[in-house]
């Protein structure tokens, strides 16, 4: 896939989707309208968008507690995410999920996860899929700096170098789990170094330049479409807020936070669209409107949606 | 009708559901050409190949994970754990997500998966290989636990287990593999959650699974000599669980013997006795007996051993003491 | 006597054995700094320094691991599991190393080490951060497992948990962090296993832990106002389970109603029921029930994490039901 | 720790008695008189008695279920450990835990194990406590190429690099996890390179050659010692009989296995005590009369000690 205007004003237009979520997901949050833990992905924007970019409906992917990102970059749609916020009837889990455990399988999208590195085992299987229907489809799993040290880490890369499954680890380092910094947390710098122990590519990328993740991306996924086998590709990044609303990050130095608010992918990919002539300012401008008005509507429709019936609690545990 | 062994029967069930979904494969560690620690895969790798009866390293975390993605999108794996006693390396997998997926999703996924294992002591296996953990699993809304007792329902809930839609246990038990019996030919299904009356009787209700069941008919022999005839239900499967079947039986005898391998705190046992407590409180005429192991590990000495199982002897004492 | 929360008389207990010995250090994920997911920590690393407050990697594994080796080796290890719901993935340290290590090295280990994890709903966490596993941990002979209803309870049990030589799960309820209470000052220690009746009474008994003593209380409160006199006993420590105090409350009330927040199947409510059932059959005056979660996922939205909940209303409903 | 001639005709001691131990376990096991499972270390001794050789008693090992060589090595009694093969009162773990289950706490011996890679937190548990109560000593964990794979033993190497554990990390590699060649289960050749994952030094050396062993084990120990941290030690090696005794090894190639069986090391060794001038032919045939003898002794002790009485059930499961 070439990166043509349309896909990079595309990617740009998800990525302010992202941005623009996560932002008044926060503002809700601050509010007291939603229940449970969120997290948010502000200022990762770049590594879903430039990753799922090199996807289809028929890919599938696994995320994290930190999903909202993923769950957008691959299609997801707002509204529902929105309402599944604010625990509706209408919300992509109709309500028993919650942001946490937002899915749509008909998207290829095998859910957010509370478990840290749960999906790495995950999207290994949905990869064994694609590779044992022989349908040419991937499967890409993202995780962070932390999920890194889990077991499911070493389980999940080796089984799928050894059997060449089509997967695409995605290994978002933004440097912290939680308040654990990653120098004290692992002793090698580039998580992507670790591909090696599988016998695999591992890269290391610019998590806030969309551009480099989607070339890495598209490299690792081209290997995986050929049955050559998965690849590890990590994006340094950052992210803008705490682990979840409402954490004071004692831990993390200002100079540090401040240093990289203004490495913001959003911003970086603007002042590119502009000095490529994709777009003028007040092309930009357009967009973000448009996208801040889906985002208006999708918490009007979240609002006014049925909250559920005591009942459903009791329903599908089972399929049957 | 062909006379099978219970590992032939389980092999039967499997390979009867190959062939009719090319989607079914096997998983797990020395399944292909090892056959399978205890042989219970023996001859399908050479019959399905290597694309669909594969050797995995020694990864559970994985094995399980990935039939949790494998069968999301679309399969319908076999996974194999070789010992019960390592599914605690695999726990989150089934807990958080082979369990709960559909659930969390709001009903929009589908997992049909079966994780194979076998259970049980009597081989001085010891501590780490000889546990009976069905209590976890049936602690778990959203899977399924099922555990047969003797040839016929081996295969026939493994054709059932296969078929169904949802994460299913499938726990076998070691001392069972090598006992014969009649089994149906071709697509024999036996419905989950039907529990069977192996031997009808009056005066007591013996509920039992797995080998144990086994050791209660063993013991409803030599009860029914003494003039006691006990009635041995096998549940077959834990989850979901015929308590009608029981409550039934209990009904008609009024008394009520719960067998099973696993250690007696939080056993499956429990869950049986507090059901009848509940919701069959005036049926009984005696307390509720369980036989079970003791409270702790599995020791090694075939003389320790054979004190901690739970024996013929234990059951028919347990009875008696009801009389 | 001081006035402390629940999480404040979790962290004092474990700060006077820290002080007192210096074999017991606290680690896992964001104990430091950060203070624990829930602020149990707070305070402790600037009070004790990097060297016994440890922030971990993700790895539960390795930390319940490694704990075993620690502990193996002399230390008195307090880790952290941040959520219960994360049990299953250190489930085979727990179940095959350490609850098992010193009865197959035939008595030659000791392993004092405290893993402390919260559990329960209430908080929309939904179904991955929400749960109540206490009955896998009464599964596991070896383990010891301790769940406090109340603050001066937690810290007692706390002390008793560090000093004890074996491997115990201490189970600390989110929904109580935040309650106050009067706690004992200084080394106070309560005993493990040693039920605690909460509120005296003489029409029904009713056996509650953790958050749900909290319910069970405000329930019999509502019933003696409707003349139901209800006896409330704490167990606090599942392993071992003070069932001489159970079989002598019901013999006073001849009712029994159990209260647990875990699913119902094979929740520990379970095997209270079967001890009851078998033997204190005779004391009995109706059935025993149980009020407990449904079997279900836990879900997320408000609403319905309300109608899942074990409640005041509900348990009043049972008691009613047995007169 | 020089490795004078003392030093290594005690390491040719140690290696015959494992071996001795094995060949003899086989024997009873074949005539079925040790219940249970028995795996041997038969051909691998070189690597327990050179690694081992650098420790003292106030060192840790954790085992695995091919523990006896490890066991052996670490100065483990032959009589203690054969009475409990024949699961006896006067055996290790009185009869309780059996081939898979012997330790010696005192000795620092953690136990065999019967679960795959369960040694390895433990291990790193054990050289945490080394490190905190700052006694200098160190923990060896020994695990197989099958266990590489497990998830404990990235969690394991990862927490032992960050915090500069005294671990030593030593995969035995003897080509198969069971029946599951190495090439199949991962897709690289030599398991050290994994260390490089964790930032800590990864060696490969000839497992059949105990001076090669002895030299890296000693380096790698003296490095933790130092405050250092941990190491990967890995050691190409043979087992020469099944995975268990029963096994008919059907995957197991008849010319692979001979040529293997050339490089036993014990006669390498021998080979070399006598280059060396160390020992004569006769020295070493007395050497393992000697040891003949003590196995011998060690099964008429276990042949005539008590069988555990049925109610030691109920004891030895809580300290109290
Ligand atoms: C198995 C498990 N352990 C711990 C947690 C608690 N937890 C949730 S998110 C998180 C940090 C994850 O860090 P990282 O993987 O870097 O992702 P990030 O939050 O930075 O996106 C932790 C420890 C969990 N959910 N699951
Ligand atoms: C967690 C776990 N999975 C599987 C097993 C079954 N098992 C016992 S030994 C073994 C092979 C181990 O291979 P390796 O680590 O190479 O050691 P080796 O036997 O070659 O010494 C397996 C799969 C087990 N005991 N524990
Ligand atoms: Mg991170
Ligand atoms: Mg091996």
């Amino acid at each position: 896939m070439e990166l043509t205007k349309e896909k990079l004003l595309d990617m740009y237009k998800t990525m302010v989707r992202i941005r623009t979520f996560e932002m008044k997901a926060a503002e809700l949050f601050a509010a007291g309208k939603l229940p449970g833990f969120v997290h948010l992905y502000a200022g990762e924007e770049a590594v879903a968008t430039g990753v799922c970019a090199n996807l289809t409906d028929k890919d599938y992917i696994t995320s994290t507690h930190r999903g909202h990102g993923h769950l957008i970059a691959k299609g997801g749609k707002i509204d529902l995410m929105m309402a599944e916020l604010f625990g509706r009837t209408t919300g992509y889990c109709k309500g028993k999920g919650g942001s946490m455990h937002i899915a749509d399988v008909d998207l290829g999208i095998l859910g957010a996860n509370g478990i840290v590195g749960a999906g790495q085992p995950i999207a290994t299987g949905a990869g064994f899929a694609c590779k044992y229907k022989k349908t040419n489809n991937v499967a890409v799993c993202f995780f962070g700096d932390g999920a890194s040290n889990r077991g499911t880490f070493h389980e999940s890369l080796n089984m799928a170098s050894i059997w060449k499954l089509p997967v695409i680890f995605v290994a978002e380092n933004n440097m912290y789990g939680i308040s654990n910094y990653q120098k004290n947390h692992m002793n090698v710098t580039d998580i992507a170094d670790r591909a090696a122990a599988y016998g695999i590519p591992g890269v290391t990328v610019d998590g806030n330049d969309v551009i480099a993740v989607y070339e890495a991306a598209a490299e690792a996924v081209a290997r995986a479409r050929k049955g050559d086998g998965p690849s590890l590709i990590e994006c340094k990044t950052w992210r803008h807020r705490g682990h979840f609303e409402g954490d004071p990050q004692v831990y993390k130095k200002p100079e540090e936070q401040e240093a990289w608010l203004k490495k913001d992918p959003i911003p970086r990919l603007e002042a590119k669209l502009i000095e490529l002539k994709y777009a003028s300012q007040a092309d930009l401008d357009a967009i973000k409107a448009d996208v801040q008005a889906e985002v208006e509507a999708a918490v009007r429709f979240a609002e006014s949606s049925p909250l559920p019936n005591p009942d459903d609690v009791f329903t599908d545990v089972y399929a049957d | 009708m062909a006379q099978m062994t219970y590992a032939e029967a389980i092999r039967d069930g499997m390979r009867v559901e190959m062939k009719r979904d090319p989607n079914v494969y096997i998983y797990g560690e020395d399944v292909g050409i090892f056959g399978g620690c205890f042989g219970v895969t023996a001859g399908l790798y050479q019959e399905f190949g290597p694309e669909r009866v594969i050797d995995t390293p020694i990864s559970e975390t994985a094995i399980v994970g990935s039939a949790v993605g494998a069968a999301a999108a679309g399969l319908r794996p076999i996974a194999e754990v070789m010992f019960v006693d390592f599914m605690g390396v695999c726990m989150d997998e089934l807990l958080n997500q082979a369990a709960k997926m559909r659930y969390m999703f709001g009903g929009k996924a589908r997992l049909p998966m079966v994780v194979r294992t076998p259970c049980g002591a009597g081989m001085s296996a010891a501590a780490q290989h000889s546990q009976s953990l069905e209590a976890w699993f049936t602690h778990i809304p959203g899977l399924k636990v099922v555990m047969p007792g003797e040839p016929a329902d081996a295969k026939g809930l493994m054709i059932a287990a296969i078929r169904d839609d949802n994460p299913v246990i499938y726990i076998e038990h070691k001392q069972l593999l090598n006992m014969a019996g009649e089994v149906p030919e071709g697509e024999y299904v036996v419905p989950l959650g039907k529990a069977d009356i192996k031997r009808e009787g009056s005066d007591v209700t013996i509920v039992a699974w797995s080998w144990m069941l086994q050791k209660a008919l063993a013991a409803a022999e030599e009860l029914a000599k003494e003039g006691i005839s006990a009635e041995v239900l096998d549940p077959r499967t834990l989850v979901p669980l015929d308590k009608e079947a029981i409550l039934k039986s209990v009904g008609k005898t009024g008394r009520l013997v719960i067998v099973h391998e696993a250690v007696r705190t939080s056993g499956f046992g429990g869950e049986i006795a507090a059901i009848v407590a509940e919701e069959g409180f005036d049926l009984l005429d005696a307390p509720i007996k369980r036989v079970t192991a003791p409270d702790t590990p599995i020791p090694f000495s075939p003389v320790l051993e054979n004190a901690y199982l739970p024996s013929e002897e234990k059951i028919i004492k347990a009875v008696k003491e009801l009389f």
